[in-house]
């Protein structure tokens, strides 16, 4: 009887999980040991990688509540994304030094895992009110948690930027949610596609404004100042994550708004993201350049990275799509390996300065080599996952006669170069000050490795991740 | 063995001889058997060349073999190979008879040179003597150039030899220079022609040309750009500056390379494409009067010159421009024929003064004189020579100055003429000068030369040489009085054009009167040197200049070429470079002043954002 | 399929890397012992390739594959052409002398070596790849190691900021050699983003199926696309082959960069950009080769000319040489441009000439600069006499670099000339001619002021060793093949020019 | 004119002077109020639009639970600084021009949309509807309202609570 | 009173909103200007709602209004936060992290 019972909830069954892990977590918060120590983050560590599993066995299908919640291709895919990075998160945390993390890790954990609940609902959501709170579920623990080292004098600074901007951004999304809704009457999502298809100029209202409110989520120019701010003031791990699954979130946003079943009306978005792709791309690595901080630098660059998944966009194609996913897996791999890795030193070094890495090579040469292959993911440079992914955006936009745009963001990949080199300059050619090694945190070492080793893998061999990123993505053509 | 054969043996001989001495260290540094060596080499060499010439005389068609050297889709784009004829032949016999004696002559000449210079000296010879060869037997022009060429590297190092020297260092570098000059010339010839002509082999250029299938049109440019490589190697003015200064090598070279064989490579190219020159009879006229102007303008140029074997250059480039001037006329024959009795008798000349010098340390005329009593044997040799160059009757240059004279004048080239009759007087003269000062008149500067008298001890050999320099000598002043009695007495040749009767005797009576006027002014000093040189003190002191060539040159190289290379070096650097630097610059200053529109303030970027939202409706307007 | 002798040359010298980054620290003989095997099994299995090769049916041979991405259609399929085939050996050749040359280096030898190791893999693939996105992977990798290469143990110069940009100088730091490395990491790479895309835009226009260089081949491009497409390979070729005006990165970089790098850099990497240009630009995109032919050549006489003034009045012995290889590029160039059977054999037989014959230069520079410590022409002097070796062999090194026949650069030179004269733009023959004037011009020059005359005054320049031991093998190397290239053209022209035919053919302008 | 007319213009009116206030009062208190004005008049227009139930969970969430919130705010941090906060505006310009910009642009489209449909007649109870849709259709969303406002609640007091 | 009425109110109490987020120097004075544009939003969802004759704004709208609250409670938790660290609750003052 039971199995009966529990039948009909089966495609939720990942977000209850989580569900139940979060409430683990917090009660395990309300029996607060005497002698703090990081057991909720074990516990939230164990319980994600549960998930993970079962989410790399979930297939899809099946639907739930009329539709709006379904679990197709892209979901699943979103899904697994979400929960991988989410448990490198948790596992580079371990290994923070700050005893914040074990005095108040239940709330962490909680926030941590309610916002990766908002992005498992999202990635399934086909209907605007379960998408908007889903997406409200996601964004406001992340305010929280770049607040969470609160006595850290910037981290109060970071989060209330992110929010202030983020607040008005949602006002703005929303605003652009109400226009579609009115040009519809429903807030299934797939009557938008419809709409569009008919003209409605309030659909199209409503998306431009709705793509302000995203572009403050993925962080596209102008709507990416806060990054940098909040990035340097988080938490490194935090950011890791940040600087990841909350973008992907909103790109698979963007598919559903956007893209899903809009066939050739979709190509009116594609001279403003065009253009939107190359500011976001031009700028982010200008500004990447003068940057003194290892993070504030990868944080520009990260808007840069953004500029080329909008490219990915402007293709408006199946393998555009299929593309920026890809694109997010390697950048998942070789971004949050490079925050992690700015983790490390920062911990030894008490700095994120350019100049705390000079010589690692000689002191860490195992964390230097993952950093240069991280950096040159991200640069994408060949045999990385970076190039991959940079080279089927270029491959999916030439497809569609955009050189122009390939060209620009081709040639904006040097300029990235530039400062990825001189970073690894200082690692590789400069003399260290300190000849000690840079002592790590075992389970952040495992987080490091575990992202070169995605990195590397994805850059040799990403047959199979291409394979599985055009599955997900072909279901929206 | 059949001539062929006998061809490539005596080509590839000296060739063994050079990898062996380049390539052993040991052996290049031990000296003599590295000399040996080249010797016993370029001797079998001589003997294959006699063989050769004696078969080859027998023969009526040109004997010519090749092999494929340059692919290409339609057969080999070029061959390499031997073309054995009268002409070749002949040449191959200079060649290697100079050669030889030269080598030998060395032996002794440099015997103070250390062991390693010694085995890198006849290195070169072995080099230069497969290269000139290379060019003598090429039965195509392309590659005539290829050694050519490696004839022009030969006397750039040897040349160069004493490289410590700055002075033969900077004149092995004009020396190259100049006749690279004149190759770019010859490089452009040979290529336009492989368009025009589709081969460069001269058997099948000439069947072309009798044939009529080739055509005419470009011609004149190809003819004048190889008569440009010719000019640039036997020195016809005004690329004919290099010679003079090549002197810095040691004399035996000289004697080799810089009379008797390499400068005549150029009349040599000419003769062999005598058939394409008559195609285009201005360039042909260009080559006589250029070689009446450099005949003249050098003997004038040998007459105020103090150094004896500037006199000898210069004399050298003026019995260029005799032969130039033949061939210009449209009778290489003769060209040719005063090519090699010039070899003969200017490498006898060239020895005998490299003999006086070995003996003096010194290459001023001043430094000697009276050198008949202590020198017989040198002096005997050298007036040989000097009578056969001032084109006395049963010397060796007599006929053949004869034969350029008549051709001069049956190829209507009266301007040419006059010079080279005038060019005749002034040869006999400083010739003469040179016989005069050095062998019978009293030391000019009786101080100079005390100076060097207590230096004899040292030297030893202030009298004849020994065997092995005075065996070559002797041979070709054999050689040139042979050459000499048999063609004035005995041979007479069937000239190509008729001669007029005045001629002998005028051309005889300019050599006479030469010989006197020097011996007027130099042994009996009736005619006042000084008195002479004020009369013609323009022409003079334009000869003392060298006619301001090398100004105008170092002009053009230091402050033209060089000054132009460093304002395209300067722009490289700070307008290429600088706008790619100034491209890099603003990149870094456009992410400075990006960076500052990051203020820190929430409210900028919430206007930002708001901004940002109004940019996206303006932009979509249209659509909306 | 058989013994995969391209991939064994082409991953040997990966695999030495390796065994030198494992097991050789800290062990300086086993890491230069390993280079030299790794490269001596290269060169070994290059010459053995060569007579494998079957000259007379000649086209792609000895042919590997492996699905790599099948649903993108990229395979790891290597092959050689006659083209391929000189080239391999060329990278063979360059690579063994460059790894006698490193003897020396004394300070993180282990990078170093491995690092070089690595480069000559990339190069190697290049050469052997006929799946174009292979090859732009190995082309990537031959490009990469070179910043670290330049950065580490490179040289800083001296380069007065002055004129109307002098703020721009001082701004990114002219004349250092992390300046240098990172403009020569940059500008290639800038130039690799143009080729991607052309590459991507002929894969996509052929129908998104392969990568394969046969395949696309076949492919008759609409002539639009193939003009800009070309013009893309051009470029993007076109910098790493040092066309002007983006050349600017050689002299610096070769300046720079250490003795090996240089040599490798100058005498095989340049070669990468003109035959990427040749392979990709001419083969895929014929019409836009006869389309762009013009500037191509205009712009190589441009190279050769002003590469040349350039050269001549450099203060420093490594800008000459660097300055002389965008002036010989300029040749390898202006062959291509001919677009005829002789330009384009002497056009690939120049970079094999010009690749030894820099890889000599750069050796000889090394080793002077070791020796005497100054690059600074105008103040050494009558070296000859203490390092008489090093002087004959820079002289050979000279002379085939001025074109003087009997050497490689001679036959190279010559059949461009040929081919320009014969090409729709014969005046282009002047300027060949004209810079090999100038190359007799400043080569001898620095011959004579360096080596001749004079001994220099200077105290540090008083009993300078000549070259010794294992310092000779790559100078004797090269200059044993600089003279047997120079007097036995065939060797090399047979195989190139049955390459270079049915290219031509294809081509439409060549029956 | 009907009632309905009147009743949303002087609504209207009042909103937007309302509103004005909000962001134009040099006084944040004065802010505050203004706000809670314009949220009331909302509430009106909810009224208007036969939205009883959101009107009155908007006067009392919002104009109740927001109002006392901000004002509880206001009144920590003046204590805590010790003077009255008084608020000052900058980039006027450019915030006019990028207000009225958007303005311009959002009424052009309702211009130009050609949307005025004609209003239904009211069929069934929407409250009740509401309240049954929230517990079967938009279940989902009400449970993560429920989570998010735990995680929101968390987060304010975690920030708010003085050091421990 | 037509839709377009409703819309263009909305439209000008966002417009007032956004202008009060991108002028007010004060932290709090934003907030109210958030809540002003979400306010306009919430009419639009409402006036939308109730001439498509369909409820499904006003869930929308009670939803919003719920995390609204959320949000504002978060915001104003920052703007104490902040206060006690830095002594100021101007937004232009916070400018410690920049560049």
């Amino acid at each position: 009887m039971n199995g009966f019972v529990l039948a009909p909830t089966a495609p939720l069954g990942l977000e209850i999980g989580l569900g139940l892990l979060m409430l683990v977590v917090l009660s395990m918060g309300l029996f607060r040991p005497s002698t703090p120590n990081r057991l909720t983050g074990w516990v939230a560590l164990i319980g994600l990688l549960v998930l993970t599993g079962v989410a790399f066995a979930v297939t899809p299908g099946g639907s739930l509540f009329a539709g709006s919640f379904q679990v197709d291709a892209l979901a699943v895919f979103a899904k697994r994304l979400f929960l991988v990075s989410a448990a490198i998160s948790v596992l580079a945390t371990l290994g923070m030094s700050s005893d914040r993390f074990a005095k108040r890790g239940s709330e962490y954990h909680f926030a941590v895992l309610a916002s990766l609940l908002g992005m498992l609902v999202l990635s399934s959501a086909r209907e605007l009110i379960l998408l908007f709170v889903s997406f409200e579920l996601m964004s406001i623990p992340l305010y929280f948690l770049t607040g969470f080292l609160k006595k850290d004098e910037t981290a109060g600074e970071g989060a209330l930027k992110f929010f202030l901007v983020g607040s008005v951004s949602s006002a703005i999304l929303l605003y652009g949610i109400s226009f579609i809704f009115g040009a519809t009457g429903t807030t299934n999502i797939a009557a938008i596609a419809i709409a569009m298809a008919s003209g409605s100029v309030f659909v199209k209202l409503g998306l431009v404004l709705t793509f302000a409110g995203i572009g403050f989520k993925i962080a596209a120019v102008p709507f990416h100042m806060w990054v940098p701010d909040t990035y340097e003031a988080a938490s490194t791990p935090f950011v890791a994550w940040l600087s990841v699954a909350p973008k992907a979130a909103g790109f698979i946003v963007i598919f559903r708004l956007y893209l899903e079943g809009a066939g050739s009306t979709a190509m009116v978005w594609v001279p403003l993201v065009s253009a939107m792709a190359a500011v976001t791309i031009i700028a982010g690595n200008l500004m990447a350049i003068p940057q003194k901080n290892v993070k504030r630098m990868l944080a520009y660059s990260g808007v840069a990275h953004i500029g080329y998944l909008l490219m990915g966009f402007a293709a408006v194609s199946a393998s555009g799509t299929g593309m920026i996913l890809f694109y997010l897996v390697a950048y998942l791999f070789g971004n949050m390996g490079a925050f992690l890795c700015v983790q490390a030193v920062g911990s030894a070094e008490h700095s994120d300065d350019f100049d705390a890495y000079k010589g690692l090579a000689q002191r860490s040469p195992v964390l230097a080599l993952s950093l240069l292959v991280f950096l040159l993911s991200l640069g994408g440079i060949p045999f990385v996952a970076g190039f991959w992914a940079k080279l089927f955006i270029f491959r999916a936009i030439i497809d569609q006669h955009m050189y122009g745009l390939a060209l620009i963001g081709a040639m904006a990949t040097i300029v990235a170069l530039y400062y990825y080199l001189v970073l690894s300059a200082r690692m590789y050619i400069e003399k260290p000050d300190n000849p000690q090694p840079v002592p790590i945190a075992a389970p952040l070492l495992v987080a490091i490795l575990l992202c070169a080793v995605g990195v590397v893998v994805m850059g040799a061999y990403p047959e199979p991740w291409v394979r599985a990123v055009m599955d997900a993505a072909n279901g929206l053509f | 063995m059949n001539p062929v054969t006998l061809a490539i043996l005596a080509l590839l001989l000296p060739a063994g001889a050079f990898l062996l001495i380049g390539v052993l260290a040991p052996l290049r540094r031990s000296g003599r058997p590295a000399a040996f060596l080249s010797i016993a080499a370029v001797a079998t060499s001589l003997a294959a060349a006699i063989r050769t010439w004696q078969l080859a005389s027998g023969s009526v068609e040109p004997i010519r073999a090749a092999w494929n050297w340059l692919p290409g889709a339609n057969g080999p784009l070029a061959t390499v190979g031997v073309l054995i004829d009268p002409q070749s032949s002949l040449m191959l016999i200079l060649v290697t008879l100079v050669a030889t004696l030269v080598q030998i002559y060395s032996l002794e000449y440099l015997h103070d040179e250390p062991p390693a210079a010694f085995g890198r000296y006849y290195a070169y010879h072995s080099l230069f003597v497969f290269s000139m060869m290379g060019v003598v037997l090429s039965p195509n022009l392309l590659q005539l150039f290829v050694c050519w060429e490696l004839v022009g590297v030969c006397s750039y190092l040897l040349i160069g030899f004493w490289y410590r020297k700055p002075e033969a260092a900077r004149a092995a570098l004009k020396a190259f220079w100049t006749t690279k000059a004149g190759d770019v010339g010859l490089l452009i010839g040979i290529v336009l022609l492989y368009r025009l002509a589709g081969t460069w082999d001269i058997l099948e250029l000439e069947h072309m040309v009798k044939g009529g299938t080739l055509a005419t049109a470009g011609l004149g440019v190809i003819t004048f750009c190889l008569y440009l490589g010719a000019m640039g190697k036997s020195a016809q003015f005004p690329l004919h500056v290099w010679l003079p200064d090549a002197m810095e090598g040691p004399t035996p070279v000289s004697a080799l390379i810089h009379a008797a064989t390499m400068v005549t490579a150029g009349v040599y190219l000419l003769v062999r494409t005598e058939f394409l020159f008559h195609q285009t009879p201005q360039v042909l006229l260009l080559v006589g009067w250029i070689g009446g102007i450099t005949a003249l303008l050098a003997a004038i140029m040998a007459c105020v010159q103090t150094d004896i074997k500037k006199v000898l250059a210069y004399s050298t480039v003026s019995q260029l421009g005799y032969m130039m001037t033949a061939v210009g006329a449209g009778f290489a024959g003769a060209g040719f024929l005063h090519l090699l009795t010039h070899g003969v008798f200017k490498a006898l000349l060239f020895l005998g003064a490299g003999a006086v010098i070995h003996a003096v340390h010194s290459n001023e005329m001043h430094d000697m004189g009276g050198l008949f009593k202590r020198m017989p044997q040198v002096a005997t040799v050298f007036i040989i020579g000097t009578l056969s160059l001032a084109g006395v009757p049963a010397f060796a240059g007599f006929i053949s100055k004869e034969e350029v004279l008549g051709a001069t004048l049956a190829g209507g080239l009266t301007g040419p003429f006059v010079m080279l009759l005038t060019g005749a007087f002034l040869t006999a003269f400083y010739m003469s000068k040179v016989v005069f000062l050095v062998f019978f008149a009293a030391p000019a500067a009786p101080g100079h030369a005390h100076g060097h008298t207590h230096d004899d001890g040292h030297h030893g050999h202030h009298g004849d040489p020994p065997f092995l320099m005075a065996g070559p000598l002797w041979i070709l002043a054999i050689a040139a009085i042979v050459i000499g009695v048999y063609s004035t007495f005995f041979h007479h040749a069937e000239p190509e054009f008729a001669s007029p009767g005045w001629l002998t005797p005028v051309a005889v009576a300019m050599g006479l009167a030469g010989i006197v006027g020097a011996y007027l002014t130099y042994q009996t000093r009736t005619i006042s040197a000084d008195t002479l040189a004020s009369v013609f003190a323009p022409i003079r002191v334009a000869a003392v200049n060298k006619f301001w060539l090398d100004d105008l040159y170092l002009f053009i190289y230091r402050h033209i070429l060089l000054a132009f290379a460093r304002l395209i070096g300067w722009t490289d650097r700070y307008i290429v470079d600088g706008v790619l630097n100034v491209i890099s610059a603003w990149t870094l200053d456009g992410g400075d002043a990006l960076r500052r529109i990051q203020t820190g303030r929430v409210g900028d970027y919430i206007f930002a954002v708001a901004a940002g939202l109004l940019v996206l409706m303006l932009w979509m307007r249209g659509t909306l | 399929m058989g013994f995969p002798i391209l991939s064994v040359i082409t991953w040997s010298p990966f695999v030495s890397a390796l065994i030198i980054m494992a097991f050789a620290r800290h062990r300086p003989t086993l890491v230069r012992m390993t280079g030299v095997v790794g490269s001596s099994l290269s060169l070994v299995l290059s010459i053995l390739l060569y007579f494998k090769y079957d000259h007379v049916a000649n086209g792609f041979q000895f042919h590997e594959f492996l699905p790599l991405v099948p649903s993108m259609g990229i395979n790891y399929n290597l092959a050689v052409d006659g083209w391929g085939l000189v080239l391999t050996l060329l990278t063979a050749i360059i690579l063994f002398a460059g790894s006698f040359a490193s003897w020396t280096v004394k300070t993180r030898g282990q990078e170093f070596y491995a690092l070089l190791l690595l480069l000559s893999t990339g190069v190697f693939g290049v050469f052997a790849s006929l799946d174009l996105f292979v090859f732009f992977l190995f082309y990537e990798i031959a490009v990469l190691p070179m910043y670290l290469l330049i950065a580490i143990w490179g040289s800083t110069g001296e380069v007065k900021p002055e004129g109307m940009f002098g703020w721009a100088f001082k701004r990114v730091g002219v004349g250092t050699k992390e300046y240098a490395a990172m403009k020569l990491t940059l500008y290639l790479l800038l130039g690799s983003a143009f080729i991607l895309v052309g590459m991507l835009a002929l894969y996509t226009a052929a129908g998104s199926t392969s990568f394969s260089f046969l395949d696309l081949q076949k492919v008759k491009f609409d002539p639009q696309l193939q003009s800009w497409v070309f013009l893309f390979f051009y470029v993007g070729f076109g910098v790493l082959a040092g066309i002007f005006p983006f050349h600017t990165w050689s002299p610096d970089g070769h300046a720079s960069a250490p003795t090996a790098v240089s040599m490798l850099h100058a005498g095989v990497l340049m070669k990468l950009g003109a035959y990427g240009v040749l392979r990709l630009g001419f083969g895929l995109t014929p019409d836009g080769a006869v389309q762009w032919a013009w500037l191509v050549g205009a712009i190589a006489c441009v190279n050769i000319v002003y590469g040349a003034l350039s050269a001549m009045s450099q203060k420093d012995l490594k800008y000459v040489v660097a300055y002389s290889s965008v002036s010989h590029m300029g040749v390898v160039m202006l062959g291509m441009a001919t677009l005829t059977e002789q330009g384009i054999n002497g056009s690939v037989f120049q970079m094999i000439a010009h690749g030894i014959m820099t890889g000599l230069f750069f050796a000889l520079v090394g080793l002077v600069y070791e020796k005497a410590h100054s690059r600074e022409i105008f103040k050494m002097g009558g070296f000859a006499t203490m390092m008489p070796g090093i002087s004959t062999a820079f002289a050979i090194g000279g002379f085939s670099s001025l074109g003087l026949p009997a050497t490689a650069g001679f036959v190279a030179e010559f059949l461009t000339f040929i081919g320009a004269w014969q090409s729709a733009h014969s005046w282009w023959l002047i300027p060949g001619v004209l810079g090999a004037f100038f190359t007799s011009i400043y080569v001898l020059r620095v011959v004579k002021q360096i080596f001749y005359g004079a001994k220099s005054t200077d105290p540090h320049f008083q009993d300078l060793p000549d070259a010794k031991g294992t310092e000779w093998v790559a100078i004797v190397v090269l200059v044993c093949i600089l003279v047997l290239f120079g007097v036995l053209p065939n060797l090399m022209l047979g195989p190139i020019d049955t390459t270079t035919v049915p290219l031509l053919v294809k081509m439409g302008v060549m029956r | 004119m009907n009632g309905e007319v009147l009743a949303f213009w002087v609504l209207a009116v009042g909103l937007v002077g309302s509103a004005l206030n909000v962001v134009l009062s040099k006084n944040l208190f004065h802010s505050v109020l203004w706000l809670a004005a314009a949220l009331v008049g909302t509430a009106g227009i909810f009224i208007a639009l036969d939205a009883e139930f959101l009107g009155a969970v908007q006067v009392l969430l919002y104009a109740g639970g927001v109002i006392t919130v901000v004002v509880f705010a206001i009144v920590v941090t003046e204590r805590l600084v010790g003077e009255r906060l008084s608020q000052t505006s900058r980039r006027i310009l450019g915030g006019a021009v990028v207000a009225v910009g958007v303005l311009a642009m959002v009424l052009n489209v309702i211009r130009r949309s050609g949307i005025d449909m004609p209003r239904p007649e009211m069929t069934a109870d929407i409250t009740k509807w509401m309240g049954i849709s929230l517990l079967t259709q938009f279940l989902l969303p009400f449970e993560l309202l429920g989570v998010l406002l735990l995680a929101g609640l968390l987060a304010a007091t975690y920030f708010a609570r003085p050091e421990e | 009173m037509p839709l377009s009425a409703y819309l263009s109110l909305a439209a000008v109490l966002f417009s007032i909103g956004l202008f009060g987020v991108i002028t007010r120097r004060n932290t709090v004075g934003i907030l109210l200007g958030v809540e002003l544009m979400l306010n306009a939003v919430n009419i639009n969802f409402v006036a939308f709602s109730r001439f498509h004759g369909t409820a499904l704004g006003m869930i929308f709208t009670l939803f919003a209004i719920c995390i609204t609250v959320a949000e504002i409670a978060l915001g104003l938790a920052l703007v104490i936060l902040l206060f006690r660290m830095r002594r100021t609750s101007t937004a232009d003052h916070i400018d410690w992290l920049k560049g």
